[in-house]
């Protein structure tokens, strides 16, 4: 076992596991005998709300905070990107977006694309749909209030990483009446979106929508595995629990390897 | 009878809508009538604030003291209450203090609370207290270069001067010379704990609310002192010490005084104001 | 057209594959190869993760540009102020030497730290109304949620600990209990989220953000 | 001697706060001021930052880190309608060197590390004091609760449908109580002190204090 560095064995099975949960769940969605997921409202809130944005006629706003492309999280947001910039493009909403830096490159590819597809090219060009108001955490806040008051969007995503800025972002676009959809992992920002938005999407609840915002039964499908990776987990805690009881540390050592 | 009833509803209702930018203004008033007038509110000191203020009190003379934390410029704020009445207890000591700074804005900052405190008057720069330069990189490659060999890793300090002009890197140059770590900022506290304390130096943090409740752990752990909670951390610390010259602690829980007793009052007006309107619909 | 596909999606596929296994498997195996892999790659994502800020100093410059363009009165005035401001600080600090020349330290702080702290300052104020907004007991949810914020915080208001001596001692547990426990759980169920979402990209359901379709 | 700079912080941090009233010029002056000085900080750092890494092919002669300065570059094609899909290759180079490393983090630290911290937990509820013991246990009960809200697919049909349905309820009140702890402690302390500070700031540089 000399290949494995030490303590890395465990890490290492641990994703094997989540992977092969993972392969296995979209080969059986794909076969059909994929399992159906209980009902996240976020999920639909997002289609309904660029619908009532097209009603209204004003635009929709969306952004992941400030991480680089390299962050799942902001991946979870782009995912949701897509869908959002398609329906936008289809129904003639105005969207605007705010990145950080280092996923401004893919976010305007994302978005060109999305606009081609529908027929619609000329609409996008750089610099409109999706802006830059610089990496730091409150200065992009600041300019992103001030763009809801000037703008007056009608619905506000904001998927991704996001800390105590919440509140602020959250606040000034309750402001301007507008129906707010949030998601994030980050402890910190979960709290906040609850008490300002209509929807939000607790942790990993933000993963499953990135998963089946495009509404593909092999995506959906995929949810599953998570499930898995979770009743896993819920075992080798319950077993290393009652092994504590007894007083025996094998789990603990186990783990540890 | 009626009508009256009739009235006390449309107030709820009224309330229930009232302007955001009322609420706004007394909660401005809120913040600075303490500022004016201060009450001084008693509060207790948690053990935890106790622990720090007596740690620091039995430092043996000589002692080198190295502030190295990260943080962005206005959330030091927070912790900023702590680490002045820290630099106010330790300016009548025989102590020697390094700022080593881990980002760009505790560059910054850490001079400036120095300056604040009037630190500055009592010491003399070079030979008591010194500003490194930041060294860019990142806690992981920098904190384990200067537990080892802080000439090696900075040569010149902020100002440009090289270390060895300084005569206070005449004694010191490695975790063996440093008799204890602080960390003003809030992000750091990890990356000490790998880095730092394997080296047994002993740290202290001064960090906000938010993660004083996370990095718990580290101290349960051993790797990490004590820390102090947050701007209520910070009061207490001024009040062991006495005096700073801002004294933002003990002037914001005066504030927070009022400000809590505000937002019960606005949520108990809110809750009841739901109740009632959802009786008036019931009627109808 | 095969080269179209080729070029626009099956090759940064493989570019996306030839850095992500080696930074993975570098974790786990031990392979002296790996290491300075790893060391090399990070260094180049490093470089383009800098580089990329000169595309967002064309993308905001794009955008003053047209807000310029449109002529709207009291906004053309604030692209030219924009455009100005930036490209004078850039200017300004670069002649002045950056991060350690004591003249650019003080505009910094004036200007940037004092505008942060502004900025923060408004989360005081924007609390008093999500809390008047949000915090009513409609159901049983939002009564939780407003039972056990205030819980903390009371516990750290002075008057607190006057009524109850025990309070901050019992906020001080509830955050190191159920709080802690709450947020251990959110962790543990994004960590498979994540690791769900980045298998997914490996296996192609899913783009990330490279070109789709 | 007076600063020029202390009237120009006083007034940013009074047109911020004009937001409050209204969105009005005064604040968009403040926040474009902001955004500016934001963007115009990290050119310059990074700036500093780039020619430190670029010192290494100049200097020390590795010139393989030309392939990644010209790769960054590549990121401004983005902006040319035909050659929009040549920013692929550096966003492909960042996608996978983060996400590989986020990846083994997050199984190392949030899901092995944290299951480990439960069990642990486990081993401090016999033989330790009654509150302690009681504290511990509850901490578990409450993890795992909150986790099974976290269940997507596996509603199982009879009985059981409803045993489920109950644990994800309780789940979802544990999680709310745990958010509701974290924003009553967290949000106001930060909030109120910055607050204070800046007017505490402008009061002292009235007075002619840094």
């Amino acid at each position: 076992m000399s290949v494995f560095l030490k303590g890395r064995i465990v890490d290492f099975l641990i994703l094997a596991v989540l992977s092969i949960s993972t392969w296995l769940a979209t080969y059986f969605a794909r076969k059909g005998k994929a399992r159906e997921i209980r009902p996240i409202p976020a999920l639909d809130a997002i289609y309904e709300g660029v619908g009532r944005a097209a009603e209204m006629g004003r635009p929709a706003f969306m952004t992941p905070g400030a991480g680089d492309v390299g962050s799942a999280r902001v991946i979870a947001g782009l995912a949701i990107l897509d869908v959002m910039a398609t329906q936008c493009a289809k129904l003639d909403v105005p969207l605007l977006t705010v990145f950080g830096q280092g996923a401004l490159g893919a976010a305007e590819m994302i978005v060109a694309e999305a606009y081609r597809r529908e027929g619609k090219p000329e609409l996008y060009s750089p610099g409109k749909q999706v802006l830059f108001l610089s990496g730091d955490q409150y200065a992009r806040t600041a300019g992103e209030a001030g763009l809801f008051q000037r703008e007056k969007p009608a619905l506000n995503v904001f998927v991704g990483d996001f800390y105590s800025e919440m509140l602020y972002i959250g606040e000034a676009g309750a402001r301007v009446g507008a129906m707010q959809i949030g998601g994030t992992t980050q402890q910190l920002g979960i709290p906040l979106m609850a008490i300002t938005m209509d929807y939000v999407m607790i942790g990993e609840e933000m993963f499953a929508v990135a998963a089946s915002i495009t509404r593909d039964p092999i995506q959906v499908g995929s949810i599953m595995a998570q499930d898995i990776g979770k009743i896993v987990l819920f075992s080798i805690s319950i077993i290393g629990v009652i092994a504590m009881l007894v007083g025996s540390k094998i789990m603990i050592d186990l783990l540890s390897m | 009878m009626k009508k009256e009833e009739g009235a006390s509803v449309s107030i709820w209702s009224k309330a229930q809508s009232v302007r955001a930018e009322w609420l706004w203004l007394v909660t401005l008033v809120l913040i600075i009538v303490p500022l004016a007038v201060p009450p001084h509110v008693p509060f207790t000191v948690n053990q935890s604030t106790l622990r720090i203020y007596e740690y620091v009190k039995k430092l043996p003379d000589g002692s080198v003291i190295v502030s190295g934390g990260s943080g962005q410029w206005a959330f030091i704020y927070e912790t900023s209450a702590a680490f002045m009445a820290f630099l106010t207890q330790i300016k009548n000591k025989d102590v020697k203090l390094i700022i080593f700074p881990l980002s760009t804005d505790s560059l910054m900052f850490e001079p400036w609370a120095v300056k604040v405190t009037g630190f500055d008057k009592v010491k003399e720069y070079g030979k008591d207290w010194v500003v490194l330069n930041y060294v860019p990189g990142g806690a992981d490659i920098t904190l384990p270069a200067f537990m080892t060999n802080i000439r090696g890793l900075c040569r010149t300090d902020v100002y440009g001067r090289p270390l060895d002009e300084l005569p206070i890197f005449k004694t010191v140059n490695s975790y063996k010379d440093i008799t204890l770590w602080v960390d003003c900022g809030a992000n750091s506290i990890p990356s000490l704990a790998r880095y730092v304390a394997p080296y047994k130096v002993p740290i202290l943090g001064f960090v906000h609310s938010a993660y004083y409740g996370m990095f718990q752990p580290y101290i349960a752990a051993g790797q990490v002192y004590e820390m102090t909670n947050g701007i209520r951390g910070g009061g207490e610390y001024e009040k062991l010490v006495g005096y700073t010259p801002w004294n933002l602690g003990t002037v914001t829980m005066d504030s927070y005084q009022l400000y809590s007793i505000y937002i019960l009052a606005l949520v108990i007006i809110a809750n009841i104001g739901t109740q009632m309107l959802k009786k008036e619909e019931k009627k109808q | 057209m095969v080269s179209k596909v080729l070029y626009r999606t099956i090759l940064p596929y493989v570019i996306f594959m030839i850095c992500f296994v080696p930074v993975l498997s570098n974790y786990y195996f031990d392979v002296p190869i790996l290491r300075s892999v790893e060391t090399e790659l990070r260094n180049w994502s490093t470089l383009i993760g800098l580089t990329a800020m000169f595309l967002g100093l064309a993308n905001i410059t794009i955008y003053y540009y047209r807000e310029i363009k449109r002529r709207k009165h009291l906004e053309w005035q604030f692209g030219v102020y924009s455009i100005a401001l930036t490209y004078a600080w850039i200017i300004y600090g670069l002649s002045q030497g950056g991060l350690t020349s004591p003249a650019y330290n003080e505009i910094y702080v004036f200007v940037k730290g004092h505008s942060e702290a502004a900025q923060i300052g408004l989360l005081t104020f924007f609390f008093v109304t999500a809390a008047f907004r949000t915090f009513r007991a409609k159901n049983m949810q939002a009564l939780v949620l407003l039972i056990f914020a205030f819980i903390p915080f009371i516990g750290v208001a002075p008057w607190g600990e006057q009524i109850w001596s025990g309070w901050p001692a019992f906020s001080e547990w509830i955050l190191g209990g159920i709080t802690m426990a709450g947020s251990r759980a959110i962790l543990i169920a994004a960590s498979v989220g994540l690791v769900a979402m980045v298998v997914r990209i490996v296996l192609r359901y899913e783009k990330g953000g490279l070109i789709r379709g | 001697m007076i600063n020029i700079w202390i009237p120009i912080g006083i007034a940013i941090a009074i047109a911020t706060w004009s937001f409050l009233i209204k969105e009005s010029p005064l604040f968009r002056w403040a926040e474009r001021t902001f955004i500016s000085a934001a963007i115009g900080h990290t050119v310059v750092v990074g700036v500093y930052t780039l020619r430190d890494r670029y010192y290494p092919i100049t200097v020390q002669g590795q010139y393989l880190l030309l392939i990644p300065a010209a790769l960054g570059y590549l990121y401004l094609f983005v902006l040319w309608r035909r050659g929009r899909w040549v920013a692929s290759y550096p966003i492909a180079i960042t996608m996978g060197v983060g996400l590989a490393t986020q990846v083994r983090g997050t199984i190392d630290a949030d899901f092995l590390g944290q299951t480990l911290g439960l069990i642990r937990e486990g081993g401090r509820i016999v033989g330790s004091p009654p509150q302690t013991a009681f504290t511990n246990a509850l901490t578990i009960i409450v993890t795992l609760f909150s986790l099974s809200y976290f269940l997507f697919t596996v509603r199982p049909k009879g009985a059981f449908g409803s045993v489920y349905d109950g644990m994800y309820k309780l789940g979802q009140y544990c999680l709310l109580a745990s958010l509701g702890a974290m924003a009553g402690n967290y949000i106001l302390g930060t909030g109120l002190a910055v607050t204070m500070a800046t007017i505490i700031r402008i009061i002292f540089s009235l007075q002619g204090y840094g």
